[in-house]
């Protein structure tokens, strides 16, 4: 026999247990009061609403370094459009879900970082009202140009453009990356580092193998020269044939 | 005005009150429909109307390449974005030879069986706040919930839309400490339950609001293609963990809880998804203890491009058996492409259970079929 | 003119129409503090004094907050749908309104500035208060009709009937337990029946007069269509109810009105069972009896508050059921047992024999209750699951 | 404000309650009307000092018997109150002149004897000697059977009515009703 | 000017005879009800001023027959309407003018 309503009288002693505890036990209140300003003042205006970027990075209880927003450009140190990493190759393009990318690629080509020079970006719109944050076009992103912000105040007055990010507004430098996401950021430019170092050790051993060769070439050559003068002492001397710049345009085409 | 239709009962006759409860409804979860009519306060018929968010996902996947589709299964039950991920996932690797890693195979079974919690706790939560309390269990739910959902976003890096399955594997490893955190929110997570089931499971009150109501027959059950937890609480032991032993679900012990009896009310429905998170974290506990390094990815290429088949994936999602049906033409995108979605199947009784009961059973009996709108729509 | 009467009558009903208005918006403030701490949140935190342009704001811990709520209120638009009842629509949030506020000046509150001698509220010294009390209660019945019914809205119909349903049955329980209190006392007088309890001599410390305190917190909280029977506003079936229809000023008056009854009948328990005024330290200071009274409501209301946060509600039938195959019976054998039991003291004054009556009494309570209990949910019980390997 | 203002006051309110709720069409305003009728009645019972049955008088008739016609009406017609036929029956006009006849042969002798009977007791004594208790004891001692018998009555009314309401059908059903 | 019995009279008297009108001329069997409660709330009106302002008034006949009057009336109410439920159902109609089948059939 159990006691006459004793169901209710231990819900009740469970909800008592919750009160009392929402105000000592911090695994019970997991909400936290929102402070408008770490300054704790109000707003001078309505419209101060939408915070400053430094402020809104500066917020944990709302982003964390794990978080994903909506995408956008890296570009490394330096003028923005002079080191942005797309090449406007159009893969995200392609591959984006709900398509809210749109590119144009540049009628010139460009040099960034002593590499070859490729297209970059004339236009990258990224229609954030419409992308879902699924972080494919970081997936596919051949160049690493492409990651994911965790900027999340983007509200705006303005109904069709406000939304619609332009090439500038996505461009951040890889030090904001590294502000952000630095876990992230620093196994990506890890294996970018990884990657360019595997390169450089290929070329250097390519160029090695090939300095090897001309090397020997140029003693084979040298030797048969010397055995050609030997055999003409007439015949002037030509100039070695190896050459640094074939072997670095070899590298880039890869 | 309203259609009142004259009908007879217990010798008084009154009128029929049409009442189209939806979309605009506070305890329909989502934008659904249901036509009632009404005599005084019993329904007597009862049809339910959706579509209002249908958003051609099916036709949609058909026109975009295989690894596209993956975040728009996250939208189908937005709950449960880890099962939906693996139930294409797992239809898709049918279409093509891959090796999954065991690490990533691990760490699926962890994300499945958090998403279980998540999805229970919840669902728990909202059927009594459909049965009147203000809110309270929905909110220590939400409590308990946002710890996984913070797991969630330290692994995937959004707390509902994952996005995290992969052909193959898995996006991106875990970060470090995850598992630690991991094992102590799942360590924690029976002694709330222990609270919940305090607060819920005698309260006289909800004994007798559930109990009795919505009844649904095995026989029925089984011939309407029910099934998750609805189909165990009408008595039916059947477990899709348990039939398609998929993933390396055979090496974890766990029991499958469902009803004794012949016919599933409420009640069952409710206390089979409280006993089945006792299970989850059985199954999570063996899962951190047995989990270790390795590559989270296998030797899936970058382009996925099968070669002509056919391929139906299934998991034990929370809400049921949820089931992706692919045809692969050869190209990059599927020919074909559908799902099978719990909720849709499981409301298709609706009707049965509401008739001849109150207007306040209706609600808790679509709450406690637990549908989301998403997966019903598509 | 009787310019001594209305003097008396001004200094009588001018505090009532100020502290519990008062008490109103502060309760709407706590309610919303308390549910929110039982549900591990912080609520209301940010509202306070507005001092923006000298710097800087008083938050108060959100007790701005029913000011705000009620600035709010006032400024909505008054939106009639179309096809209701204009005149009805706007009389039923008044109609509600006016009898909870009506039912105050029965409430035995001494006020140390009026020159009554058995109840302060001289102006209303009514033979009969506690069945005025229930009779005019009884009228909100027809403001939630009148509501329900001039929206022309299916949900607020339904509401409206739900709500008719609910209050008329549970009248009869709170009534029947109110009378127990009025046999013993002996008269319908609200400050006879405070004067019978003075040191101590509460009835909810007597077996039959628990009983009736529990029924009559039980009918009063479905009278007042308090959470686990807020079933004219429930929710998740039937929208808002009667007030689906209700924005603005008017739903502010019935949301006054509804809270208003709160008090009035957490008043009315106070009255009959908690010793109205009587607490420590009365003799001494008389102005702390209406302290006393004032507290004792406040903590009925926070009992009420409590379940809220944590009951859902019945269904209709159930909770027509309980009041008439649960409550009615037991009030009824509790009437009998507190005619025993009352003789049995007056036969003889004995502390054994006293003793004796107050255990039987609880007991055969107990056991009825238990019994009803018992016939009327006799299949409902916790289960037991199998497993499947 | 005086008596005599409370009861033109009252006598307005309590006629013009009356004439509403008997001619309204649609008739929840009518119910309305006839509880504002009793409202004004009770008043006028309280000004005639007669404390308890103003009591009783709201509370049975605009707590009970309003919610019963409410009740009644919303069973028997459309929700909307609305009276879907022809208001008036076919003998109005010679019901209207009964009607005026009675009050007539009603008034007639009222007036008549209006200057024998002026004289009240005082207020005082009437307060006094009519409170509840007084009453109670009343009700007990000489009028113990017409209270008993009254008491039959209403049980007999009540089942009555459940039968008639009910109709033929529940009996056959058996008890079945919850 | 003080109230006296006439007054009382001559307005139980208006109230009477507006009941009277109801029942005669409205077709609708509720509202027939209502008239009736308005006649016997006359009748009341002229117990209760009779007592008043008559001899005897500690004997309380007034209040008493009116106490009886009401509690009568209620009983009159229920089983009224109950009838008028049960009308309805066999005609589908309170039309009083349109249940005349005895005089008919």
């Amino acid at each position: 026999m159990s006691l006459l309503g004793g169901g209710i009288f231990k819900g009740m002693a469970v909800t008592l247990r919750n009160f009392v505890g929402s105000y000592f036990d911090k695994e019970r209140l997991t909400t936290k009061e929102y402070a408008w300003r770490t300054d704790d003042k109000l707003p001078e205006r309505a419209g101060d609403y939408p915070k400053e970027e430094a402020e809104q990075l500066s917020d944990t209880t709302t982003v964390t370094h794990y978080s994903r927003n909506f995408p956008m450009l890296l570009h490394d140190e330096g003028e923005p459009m002079d080191t942005v990493r797309c090449v406007a190759c159009q893969i995200c393009e392609r591959e984006c879900p709900p398509q809210c990318i749109y590119i144009e690629k540049s009628k010139d080509k460009m040099e960034r970082g002593g590499n070859k020079a490729q297209f970059y970006p004339a236009t990258f719109d990224i229609d954030v009202s419409v992308c879902m944050s699924c972080q494919i076009c970081v997936e596919v992103c051949p160049f690493d140009a492409i990651v994911m912000n965790s900027q999340f105040e983007l509200s705006t007055p303005d109904r069709f453009g406000g939304l619609l990010l332009r090439r500038d507004d996505l461009l951040k430098s890889n030090d904001y990356y590294h502000k952000i996401h630095p876990e992230e950021a620093a196994a990506r430019d890890k294996r970018i580092a990884d990657e360019k170092a595997a390169k450089e050790a290929k070329k250097k051993a390519a160029e090695e193998a090939k300095k090897k060769a001309a090397e020997a070439k140029a003693k084979a050559e040298a030797e048969a020269k010397a055995k050609e003068e030997a055999e003409s002492a007439e015949k002037p001397a030509e100039a070695p044939a190896p050459t640094h710049t074939d072997a670095k345009k070899e590298d880039n085409g890869e | 005005m309203p259609n009142y239709e004259l009908i007879q009962q217990d010798g008084l006759e009154t009128s029929l009150l049409e009442v189209s409860m939806g979309p605009h409804h506070p305890s329909t979860h989502g934008v659904f429909r249901m036509d009632v009519k009404l005599d005084g306060e019993t329904v007597v018929d009862l049809k339910p109307v959706f579509g209002y968010l249908h958003r051609n996902h099916e036709k949609l996947a058909e026109a975009m390449s295989y690894l596209a589709s993956m975040p728009f299964t996250d939208r189908l039950d937005y709950f449960n974005s880890m099962t939906n991920n693996w139930a294409y996932a797992l239809a898709a690797e049918q279409l093509i030879e891959i090796e999954i890693p065991e690490r990533a195979e691990y760490l699926r079974v962890i994300m499945s069986e958090l998403t279980r919690l998540v999805n229970h706790v919840s669902l728990v939560g909202f059927f009594v706040n459909d049965l009147g309390a203000l809110g309270t269990p929905l909110l220590y739910a939400f409590r308990e919930r946002e710890k996984i959902l913070d797991l969630f976003e330290q692994a995937s890096g959004a707390r509902m839309m994952c996005n995290y399955f992969r052909f193959g594997g898995l996006r991106c490893d875990v970060p470090e400490g995850w598992l630690d955190r991991t094992r102590e929110v799942v360590d924690r997570f029976p002694k709330f339950l222990d609270e919940y089931e305090k607060l819920l499971c005698e309260n006289e009150i909800i004994l007798s609001r559930t109990q009795g109501v919505g009844n649904l027959s095995k026989e029925l059950a089984i011939n309407a293609g029910i099934t998750g937890p609805m189909l165990r609480a009408s008595g039916v032991n059947y477990d899709i963990r348990k039939v398609d032993n998929y993933g390396i679900y055979d090496r974890f012990k766990f029991r499958v809880p469902y009803s004794k009896g012949k016919v599933g009310d409420c009640y069952d429905r409710f206390m089979v998804r409280m006993l089945e998170m006792r299970e989850s974290i059985e199954i999570l506990k063996q899962a951190l203890d047995g989990i270790e390094a390795g590559p989270i990815m296998g030797n899936a290429g970058k382009v996925f491009k099968p070669a002509k088949a056919e391929a139906y994936g299934r998991v034990e999602a929370p809400k049921g058996e949820l089931g992706f049906y692919l045809v692969a033409d050869g190209t990059t995108q599927p020919y074909r492409y559908r799902v099978r979605p719990p909720s849709f199947i499981n409301l298709t009784v609706l009707q049965d259970m509401c008739i001849g009961q109150q207007v306040a059973d209706a609600v808790i009996i679509l709450g406690s079929i637990d549908i989301v709108l998403g997966e019903v729509d598509r | 003119m009787n310019w001594e009467l209305i003097g008396d009558i001004l200094l009588a009903t001018v505090p009532l129409l100020v502290i519990f208005p008062s008490m109103f918006a502060l309760t709407t403030w706590v309610e919303r503090k308390a549910l929110a701490r039982i549900q591990n949140r912080i609520g209301p935190n940010k509202v306070g004094v507005p001092l923006t342009p000298y710097g800087g704001n008083l938050s108060l811990f959100g007790l701005g907050q029913p000011a705000a709520d009620g600035i709010k209120m006032l400024f909505k638009e008054n939106i009639v749908p179309t096809g209701a009842d204009r005149l009805f629509h706007l009389l039923a949030p008044i109609l509600s309104l006016i009898p909870a506020m009506l039912v105050l000046c029965f409430l035995p509150l001494e006020f140390p500035w009026l020159n009554g001698e058995q109840n302060s509220v001289k102006a209303f010294m009514l033979d009969g208060a506690v069945i005025f009390f229930f009779a005019i209660t009884g009228l909100n019945t027809l403001a939630v009709f009148m509501a329900g019914w001039a929206s022309r809205n299916k949900y607020s119909l339904l509401g409206g009937m739900r709500a008719i349903a609910q209050m008329v049955s549970y009248e009869i329980p709170l009534v029947l337990s109110a009378v127990v209190v009025v046999m013993i006392v002996g008269s319908l007088n609200a400050a006879e029946i405070a004067e019978a309890q003075a040191g101590w001599n509460w009835y909810v410390f007597q077996p039959w007069g628990l009983a009736a305190f529990v029924i009559f917190f039980i009918a009063a909280l479905a009278e007042t269509n308090r959470s686990p029977f807020d079933l004219p506003e429930a929710e998740s079936e039937i929208i808002a109810g009667y007030f689906t229809e209700y924005s603005g000023f008017k739903f502010a008056l019935f949301f006054l009105g509804e809270y208003i009854a709160m008090f009035a009948i957490s008043g009315l328990a106070v009255t009959l069972f908690l010793g109205a005024g009587g607490g420590p330290g009365v003799e001494a200071l008389p102005w702390l009896k209406v302290i006393w009274f004032l507290a004792k409501v406040c903590i009925l209301i926070g009992v009420m508050i409590w379940l809220r946060g944590t009951l859902p509600r019945l269904r209709v039938d159930q909770l027509m059921g309980f009041a008439w195959k649960f409550l009615l019976p037991l009030s009824i054998l509790n009437i009998f047992i507190a005619g025993f039991a009352w003789h049995a003291k007056k036969a003889n004054e004995g502390t054994a024999v006293s003793v004796i009556v107050w255990v039987a009494a609880l007991i055969i309570l107990y056991a009825a209750a238990k019994g009803l209990d018992h016939v009327n949910r006799a299949k409902v019980k916790p289960r037991t699951y199998q497993y499947g390997e | 404000m005086n008596e005599v203002t409370a009861f033109w006051i009252l006598a307005a309110i309590s006629v013009i309650g009356a004439l509403v709720a008997v001619r309204k069409r649609n008739l929840v305003h009518g119910v309305f009307a006839l509880l504002v009728f009793f409202a004004g009645l009770a008043g006028l019972f309280l000004l005639l000092l007669a404390e308890f049955i103003a009591v009783v008088q709201i509370l049975v008739y605009a707590g009970a018997v309003g919610i019963l016609i409410l009740f009644a009406i919303m069973l028997t017609d459309r929700v909307t109150g609305k009276d879907a036929f022809r208001v008036t029956s076919r003998g109005s006009f010679w019901g209207a002149i009964i009607a005026l006849a009675v009050f007539l042969v009603i008034l007639l002798p009222t007036i008549r004897e209006i200057p024998l009977i002026e004289n009240a007791t005082p207020k005082d004594m009437i307060v006094e000697q009519s409170s509840v208790k007084e009453l109670g004891t009343k009700l007990i001692e000489p009028y113990i059977v017409t209270i008993e018998v009254l008491a039959l009555l209403l049980t007999a009314a009540l089942i009555g009515a459940v039968t008639a309401a009910q109709g033929g059908r529940a009996s056959e059903k058996g008890e079945n009703t919850e | 000017m003080t109230l006296a019995l006439h007054h009382y009279l001559i307005l139980a008297a208006v109230l009477f005879c507006i009941g009277l009108l109801g029942a005669f001329s409205r077709r609708n069997a509720v509202v027939v009800l209502f008239s009736v409660e308005i006649m016997l709330n006359a009748a009341n009106l002229n117990f209760i001023a009779f007592w008043r302002f008559g001899t005897n008034p500690e004997l309380l006949h007034g209040p008493l027959f009116t106490l009886f009057t009401i509690a009568v009336a209620a009983a009159e109410v229920a089983v009224g309407l109950a009838l008028v439920i049960a009308v309805y159902r066999h005609f589908r109609s309170v039309d009083l003018e349109s249940l005349d089948t005895l005089k008919e059939e």
